[in-house]
């Protein structure tokens, strides 16, 4: 069924009736030609395009849970991309492009909102970092703009300029950036992808790899085992509790992130914006509430869920540079599994055991990846060589000294 | 002797005191500090040379002991020393003459500000300060901890007493965090 | 969270600084055969359990000890906490 | 206008009135009044609008559960948006408006959505707004958004203070009512350290709230008296207006203390709200309960509220909705709101209960097995709709209708962690499950037992498990008689048939939602939260989730449990941003630290610069010096001529001591330092493990076994932790002592060809300074100025000859005014760090825009000085091939073509010829300035190949600041090439 302004209009004449699922519950087949785990906004997006772009059939996405349900469900839903390496930029980039178009093609309103995001500058060092990186982003061919302190005070009036602690010197405009309503890219990937046949399977969870000589063949599951031509795993957040069962150790730690959303506030951002000084980044979502977020806990875990002092810092930055945000209330917070990568950077690539694939080490950056990811990793699987934009996004990079260290902190992922 | 004159950590030449309710807020100047950590294998001789020139045993983790000259612990194997500064400015000099080897002596007289509490009330202030239980101190007490995120020492030298040793170069924080907490809690 | 120093008992662990994995101790030796790929996986590879956790914890704002402690990474539970210069030793350390 | 819906009696203050204002209305209140009750009491029920439909509102509950009675309290900068109505305390003078509605409260132009409801289902906004794809952002968001949120920010900064604190005890018990207080008595009369908190103001929770016996005395007065008792022990605190926000792990809990609210304006010095950090051994969960409303046809109106908060408005506050009431209820507790009520003087029109079996009463009309099955009045309720037992309906006039479909223990922080409720069939809601945050137990109504006698004994009995366990002998305290009634209650969920039935009433979710987003397939209790906007609004779905999981249910066939569980997080209830960040916030967001020379450098009018949590002088500015550029250049200009002085105390120093402190230094450092000559200071270069460069400074060799290292000013603390780390857990056997002394000494660079002349004057004469005696490199400790120790290094970043003279750091001021008067006949000038910046990048010298954590020594130039003799941190990693690549970049200096041309920071680089993109891409400029000695911009980066590329003349992009010209590569070392200078 196609969704659009006329067909709501028609089903509100005649009391909804008409609307049927917006995915089936599909039951697991025996085999298939590919089968990709994890159900989150990465997986469901592989499985679209490796069905829309690279005409495959016989896929399912098996997800433990529901759809959803981990981090493109819990995120601060920016988008953008304002990277500085190469290795990066092209690839974010792309996904920017894809979420441009995305709507449309999915049939699904994900309300991509480019309404900008914006990187507070508050010293010389850091101008001068951030002009490096507006010149990569353009020289890939992103856009940026280097906005002075004027520009950023027109935009955003009340931040603190009076008695700030660090100084706002200008900011690093990308206008395309934004953000998108995040579950709605789980269910528009979902109901795309089961509108070209591939099986999502809710409440199955992989409990183990079928590997014989060197060659995966299938997964087992606790709704049997399903064979696979190609086996994809797509589980970023519990990437290492899965590969564990095929016996890999990954450059990955699992760390918690928070996040955080006030009550519905009359609109007063208009786009993303991060302090440069502190740890703390803003948007505010089209129901009116502040959607915000800082630094990683910073200690590996697995339990959702963070501590106080990182909500502390991430308030004191919010009072920092927007005082007003004071009297404001922070309604919920919530933590996300990370897969916290050695080098801050993703991984997509094949394992050492054939026909068993990996995607994931996306840190805190997955959901505006998400259709890039699921494109690369689509054509990785359907073809067998990179996607262009994603050759750098190896396992080996570590082995050979290739890192793509964006924030140049080294193997410590926690600082990224 | 020398023609130069010292500033205090808060830039004047004379220290600042404060009053508010009943908590007075006094910028120590006149103490001398030398760090002493025991070199490995000689631990027990680094006791018993601060033993000796202390007139009192260095203290456990987390206390303080001994007074005019006052020790406190930093760490494994490892104090601060305390000494009036009018009597003991060459404190880390002297400490560091008897050490043969047995400890390694660092002077800090300079790298501390330090603000004395004096007064009743004092847990009240210190709970919107840091993580420390004030209210079970009985004295002796000597930890460290963030104040107003700067690493701070707490010395709790009696009921009614406490000494906080910050970081000099933060000084004008450190002493605003303290009156306004006062202020706050008076 | 709190850690329970072995020296100065439970401190919130705001004050500590978190590192890594406690196999970290384990630095390969730079001059044996085949040090690079020893060192390759010491510095890339992580086991990252969801469960019982070895850890580095450094009390930034307190005596600077490096401490292991065991936690479990699903419920955050805290079992031993020791210091690292003690595990490092018993675990064969030395200079 | 009077007080017309005020009742007798009550927990108010009658011997004072008070004003308040809601919207253009004033009117009269009393101490101990909620806004909420107040208004009640004054014939208000129109309190708010909901989020989607604008539809009319008035408080459902007499709590912090509250989804509609939201309102803008206070003005101004003060102005708080969306306030609960029922929890904001009444004091004179207050104001609030009302949100969500143009132009009026009444009249609401934005209520044609309720017309247009049947186009705004739940997930509508999914399915269309697609075409033109150009039109979301420039139409379809725009109009969303400007209908979106509730309350409005002031834009202004918020006046008031917020402290944050820390607190210790043994138990931490959460609510004050029954239970509460039970425990809170027999903990401190164990002699623990007790702290007892409650969100509201008077203690008792549901005791205030009865109209209850206890022992001989009314509930209120039971608790009035155990309050006093509690609030004479030493060992126990009562923190009233304290909400426990959240169990974090290792029983630390968050708690706000609204400590100024009830007040105009806080007290002069006294913050707003304490936000407490509370440390617990273990806590008491004893929380209460909240009603869950029963779903029916336009169950939204003004005046329908939870029957157990219209006892509490009659009993509590003495206020009324209305003066005719009905009730309707699934369970027993509706009819107590009944009694209550009549006893009160207010007119019971009809109890409709679900049950066939429903009590009777002589004093009002049941109508047994009825319910309500429709409702009227625009603004508020004029009359419902009952159909009874048999199909036949009929109206009843009544401007209030309280509902009650059971009560649901407050769980929330149970779930905190990894809790997970458990549904109770016995009292059909979910109860405490899964594992408890550790440390908690659960007593009274927040675990399912309902009755006060049951919430007193299990309060005594948690609380004297723990004295126990804590090792204190616990008491029997002495417990009144209290009731002690079953639960009766038979689930009913919602009137069958609706249309427009309201489940989540701020988010204005309908029972028709939740089977659309059935029929769609967001079937799991996740999905249908955020498919339909269920329990997300700021009330957290306090009195709504559980409705939508039964009606959820219903629609999949399956049971409750099946369906899901009501989950929550963190915060109990929305908690001001501002008391998170307490003082942390303007100009002491974080601390400021300030070189030993600040006093002097303010005085002499220098502008200041943040150097991570320093202040810095930037430069020195003389009267009719026009632009900072002018001031550098002479500065400069000056220190290369004559002398220049620079406070450099910000850079780390860190003290190593001990018998292997060489090779401790050898395993720190890529570079030798094992045979550094005592007396003499080294350039080192720290590499991570992962062998990129981390940082980089000089070190002095004071003994045999003692060094002074030097850091970088960002890196102090970083690299202290990371030689802790070597010493403490790689190499436990070295003898090593480690101590920052970056704040002992005030530390001064001297440089300048007349430096040596100048310190002459400084440094008492049995130190002979001369160029052999004290050659480029030589430290010393040494005596200035009649006998004051101090240290002196022969080490230059300007590239002058160049001293670092370093004295206790209270000397710091004197040592640099001193210096000033000794170098005038030379023309001394203090110089700053955009000065300093200057001649370090004329020289060459890398620092932090070069060291930016993915260069290695290579790219710096300095390949060679890893040693591949020894074993050090860094070096064995820095052999792979992607570190030591044909092109690798380097460290090189670029000049502009055109001298009049920039070389900005930031610019990329690319050959001449080839396109203007990120696959030609060279290398990059690091830092940049204007050298007044040159007369011209350079630059100093990063370029492939670059130390084979010099001559070479390469495109510099900046398309971002709209540069692009030629330049030149050159040597980074712009000036004295072969060091003549730093060795004169």
């Amino acid at each position: 069924m196609r969704y659009s302004g006329f067909r709501v209009i028609k089903e509100a004449l005649t009391g909804h009736r008409g609307w049927g699922p917006a995915w089936r519950d599909a039951a697991p087949q025996d085999a298939y030609d590919y089968v990709i785990i994890g159900g989150g906004g990465h997986g469901l997006a592989t499985a679209y395009y490796l069905a829309k772009e690279f005409g495959q059939a016989r896929i399912a996405v098996l997800e433990k849970g529901w759809i959803g349900g981990g981090n493109v469900g819990r995120n601060t839903t920016i988008i953008r991309s304002n990277y500085m390496l190469d290795g990066n930029e092209p690839f974010y980039e792309f996904s920017l492009k894809l979420w441009e178009g995305l709507e449309q093609d999915l049939n699904y309103n994900a309300m991509v909102s480019q309404r900008g995001i914006l990187n507070l500058i508050h010293s010389d060092a850091q101008r001068d970092a951030f002009i490096r990186r507006g010149n990569a982003m353009i020289l890939n061919g992103a856009d940026a703009e280097l906005l002075s302190t004027e520009q950023v005070m027109a935009r955003y009036p009340f931040l603190n300029v009076n008695d700030a602690r660090f100084p706002i010197k200008g900011g690093l405009a990308q206008h395309r950036g934004g953000t998108v309503r995040h579950d709605a890219v789980a269910w528009g990937y979902a109901r795309a992808a089961d509108q070209r046949g591939v099986d999502i399977i809710q409440n199955c969870e992989v409990t183990g790899f079928r590997i014989e000589r060197g060659r995966c063949t299938g997964v087992e599951t606790t709704r049997g085992v399903i064979d696979a031509g190609k086996v994809a795993a797509c589980v970023a957040g519990a990437s290492s509790r899965l590969m564990e069962k095929a016996g890999m150790r990954l450059p990955i730690e699992s760390h918690v992130l928070q996040a955080f959303v006030s009550e519905g506030l009359k609109p007063v951002l208009p786009g993303v914006i991060t302090f440069g000084a502190g740890h703390f980044y803003c948007s505010q979502s089209d129901k009116g509430g502040l959607v915000f977020g800082g630094d990683i806990d910073g200690y590996n875990s697995y339990a959702q869920r963070g501590n106080l002092p990182v909500v502390e810092d991430v308030c004191e930055g919010g009072m920092a540079i927007f005082p007003m945000l004071g009297r404001a209330r922070l309604l919920r917070m919530w933590g996300g599994l990370m897969d916290m990568s050695m080098d801050g950077s993703p991984i997509i690539d094949r394992t050492h055991i054939d026909g068993l694939y990996f995607n994931g080490g996306w840190c805190y950056g997955g959901f505006k990846a998400t259709p890039a990811s699921g494109f690369a990793y689509a054509h990785l699987l359907a073809t067998d060589r990179p996607h262009p934009t994603a050759t750098a996004y190896r396992f080996d990079r570590f082995a050979k000294g290739r890192m793509i260290d964006e924030k140049g902190m080294g193997n410590q992922p926690n600082l990224h | 002797m020398h023609d130069l004159n010292p500033i205090t950590p808060l830039g004047a030449a004379e220290a600042r005191v404060d009053t508010h309710g009943p908590v007075t807020l006094t910028e120590v100047t006149d103490r001398a500090l030398a760090s002493v950590a025991a070199r490995l294998g000689h631990e027990d001789e680094t006791v018993a040379i601060l033993t000796d020139f202390l007139g009192a045993t260095p203290p456990a983790p987390a206390r303080l002991a001994g007074a005019p000259l006052t020790a406190f612990w930093t760490g494994p194997d490892q104090w601060m020393i305390e000494a009036p500064l009018a009597t003991h400015e060459d404190l880390a000099a002297r400490l560091a003459a008897m050490a043969d080897g047995a400890m390694s002596v660092t002077e800090q007289t300079d790298a501390w500000c330090r603000f004395d509490l004096t007064g009743a009330g004092l847990p009240e202030v210190f709970e919107r300060l840091c993580a420390a239980d004030t209210r079970s101190f009985a004295g002796g007490e000597a930890l460290r901890t963030a104040i107003d995120h700067l690493g701070c020492f707490l010395l709790c030298r009696a009921v009614g007493h406490i000494s906080v040793l910050g970081p000099r170069s933060a000084a004008g924080s450190l002493h605003h965090a303290l009156l306004t907490a006062i202020r706050s809690a008076h | 969270m709190l850690i329970d120093h072995p020296l100065l008992g439970p401190r919130d662990a705001a004050e500590f600084v978190y590192k890594g994995d406690a196999a970290l101790i384990h630095r390969p030796d730079g001059a044996a055969e085949g040090a690079l790929e020893a060192f390759i996986d010491y510095g890339y590879l992580r086991d990252n359990p969801a469960g019982t956790h070895r850890e580095l914890w450094f009390h930034e704002q307190g005596d600077r000890s490096w401490l292991v402690v065991t936690r479990d990474t699903v419920t955050h539970e805290i079992s031993r906490v020791e210091l690292a210069r003690d595990v490092a030793r018993r675990e064969g350390r030395s200079k | 206008m009077t007080q017309r819906n005020r009742l007798q009696g009550g927990l108010i203050d009658r011997s004072k009135t008070i004003s308040f204002r809601f919207d253009d209305r004033w009117m009269k209140g009393h101490p101990g009044d909620t806004l909420a009750s107040a208004l009640l009491a004054n014939g208000v029920r129109l309190m708010g609008r909901s989020f989607k439909y604008h539809r009319p509102r008035g408080p459902l509950s007499a709590g912090s559960e509250e989804p509609n009675a939201i309102v803008a309290l206070r003005t101004g900068a003060r102005q708080e948006p969306n306030t609960r109505a029922t929890t904001a305390e009444l004091f004179d003078g207050l104001t609030a408006q009302s949100q969500n509605r143009w132009p009026s409260l009444a009249f609401d132009a934005l209520s044609i959505n309720d017309r247009l409801s049947s186009f705004f289902a739940a997930g509508f906004y999914y399915k269309t707004f697609m075409w033109p794809a150009a039109f979301w952002e420039k139409l379809y968001e725009p109009m969303i958004r400007r209908a979106a949120g509730l309350g409005a920010l002031s834009l202004q900064p918020d006046p008031d203070s917020y402290d944050k604190g820390y607190l210790h005890c043994d138990v931490l018990i959460i609510g004050a009512g029954p239970a509460g207080l039970a425990a809170a008595l027999t903990a401190g009369e164990a002699g623990l350290r007790v702290i007892l908190a409650d969100e509201d103001p008077l203690p008792g929770g549901r005791l205030n709230a009865e109209r209850l016996e206890m022992g001989q005395q009314a509930s209120h007065a039971w608790a009035a008296e155990t309050t006093a008792w509690l609030a004479a022990m030493p060992n126990v605190r009562l923190m009233m207006r304290t909400t426990v926000t959240g169990a974090f792990d290792h029983g630390v809990y968050g708690a706000l203390e609204r400590v100024s609210d009830h007040l105009p304006v806080p007290p002069e010095g006294k913050p707003r709200q304490i936000l407490w950090r509370i440390y617990s051994a273990r806590a008491i969960l004893a929380a209460g309960a909240t009603e869950r409303p029963i779903v029916f046809e336009n169950n939204d109106r003004p005046g329908i509220m939870l029957a157990g908060a219209l006892r509490a408005y009659a009993n509590r506050w003495a206020a009324t909705p209305a003066k005719e009431i009905a009730v309707f209820t699934n369970n027993d507790d509706g009819h107590r709101t009944a009694s209550d009520l009549a006893a009160k003087g207010v007119t019971v029109a009809a109890v409709i209960d679900t049950r066939t079996d429903a009590p009777k009463s002589a004093r009002y009309e049941v109508v047994a097995g009825g319910t309500v099955t429709g409702t009227s009045g625009r603004l508020g309720l004029k009359r419902i709709e009952v159909t009874d037992a048999r199909g036949q309906s009929r109206r009843i006039d009544c401007g209030a209708l309280g509902v009650s479909g059971g009560w649901n223990p407050n769980v929330s922080l149970t779930c905190h962690q990894r809790g997970r409720p458990e549904w109770d069939a016995n009292i059909h809601a979910f109860v405490p499950g899964g594992t408890l945050p550790e440390g908690m137990v659960v007593a009274g109504a927040a675990e399912g037992a309902f009755s006060t006698h049951a919430a007193l004994h299990a309060g005594a009995r948690v609380a004297a498990a723990i004295a126990a366990d804590l090792g204190k002998t616990p008491p029997s305290p002495d417990l009144p008689q209290a009731e002690d009634a079953p639960v009766s209650l038979t689930p009913f969920w919602h009137v069958a048939g609706t249309t427009r039935a309201w489940v989540d009433q701020q988010n204005d979710v309908t029972a028709k939602d939740i089977r659309l987003a059935h029929q769609e397939n967001f079937t799991s209790v996740e999905h249908l939260k955020r498919y339909t906007t269920l329990g997300m609004a700021t009330d957290q779905g306090k009195t709504s989730n559980m409705a939508g999981l039964a009606i959820m249910a219903e629609v999949a066939g399956k049971s409750i449990p099946e369906v899901g569980t009501t989950m929550f997080r963190p915060p109990y209830t929305p908690t001001a941003i501002g008391a998170f960040a307490g003082r942390s916030r303007g100009t002491e967001f974080r601390p400021v630290r300030k070189t030993p020379s600040h006093v002097w450098a303010a005085e002499q009018g220098a502008t200041f610069v943040e150097v991570g949590m320093w202040l810095r002088a930037q430069w020195f500015a003389r009267p009719g010096e026009s632009h900072w550029r002018e001031t550098v250049n002479r500065e400069v200009l000056q220190t290369r001529n004559s002398v220049g002085i620079c406070d450099v105390t910000t850079l780390g120093k860190i003290d190593v001591q001990g018998s292997d402190a060489a090779a401790f230094m050898n395993m720190m450092y890529c570079n030798g330092f094992a045979k550094l000559p005592v007396g003499k200071t080294r350039y080192g270069l720290m590499l991570r493990e992962d062998g990129i460069a981390m940082d980089d400074g000089t070190a002095a060799r004071f003994a045999e076994d003692h060094y002074v290292v030097t850091t970088t000013t960002a890196n102090a603390v970083p690299v202290y932790r990371h030689m802790e780390f070597v010493r403490q857990c790689l190499f436990p056997d070295m003898d090593v002592q480690l101590i920052s002394t970056t704040e002992a000494w005030a530390q001064f660079a001297v440089a300048g060809p007349n430096s040596r002349k100048l310190l002459q004057k400084i440094v008492d004469a049995d130190h002979d300074i001369s160029n052999e005696a004290f050659p480029f490199m030589a430290c010393a400790e040494i005596t200035v100025c009649g006998g004051l120790r101090a240290r002196l290094f022969r080490i230059s970043f300007s590239g002058e000859m160049a001293f670092e003279i370093a004295v206790p750091t209270r000397y710091g001021d004197a040592l640099m005014r001193r210096m000033m008067a000794a170098g005038e006949e030379f023309g001394v000038v203090p110089y700053g760090t955009e000065a300093l910046g200057v001649m370090r990048i004329e020289k060459g010298h890398a620092a932090g825009n070069e060291l930016n954590g993915t260069i290695t020594a290579l790219n710096l130039g300095m390949g060679r000085m890893v040693s591949k003799k020894k074993d050090a941190i860094g070096s064995k990693l820095s052999e792979r091939e992607g570190l030591n690549e044909e092109d690798a970049l380097k460290l090189v200096g670029f000049k502009p073509v055109d001298a009049q041309d920039t070389v900005p920071a930031g610019a990329h680089l690319m050959t001449r010829g080839t396109p203007v993109d990120a696959a030609h891409d060279q290398g990059y400029v690091t830092s940049a300035c204007y050298s007044p000695n040159l007369g011209h911009h350079i630059g100093i980066g990063f370029l492939k190949s670059g130390d084979a590329r010099m001559g070479e003349v390469l495109r510099l992009v900046s398309p971002l600041t709209g540069v692009d010209h030629e330049v030149e590569v050159v040597s980074p070392h712009f000036i004295d090439p072969e060091g003549d200078r730093l060795r004169a």
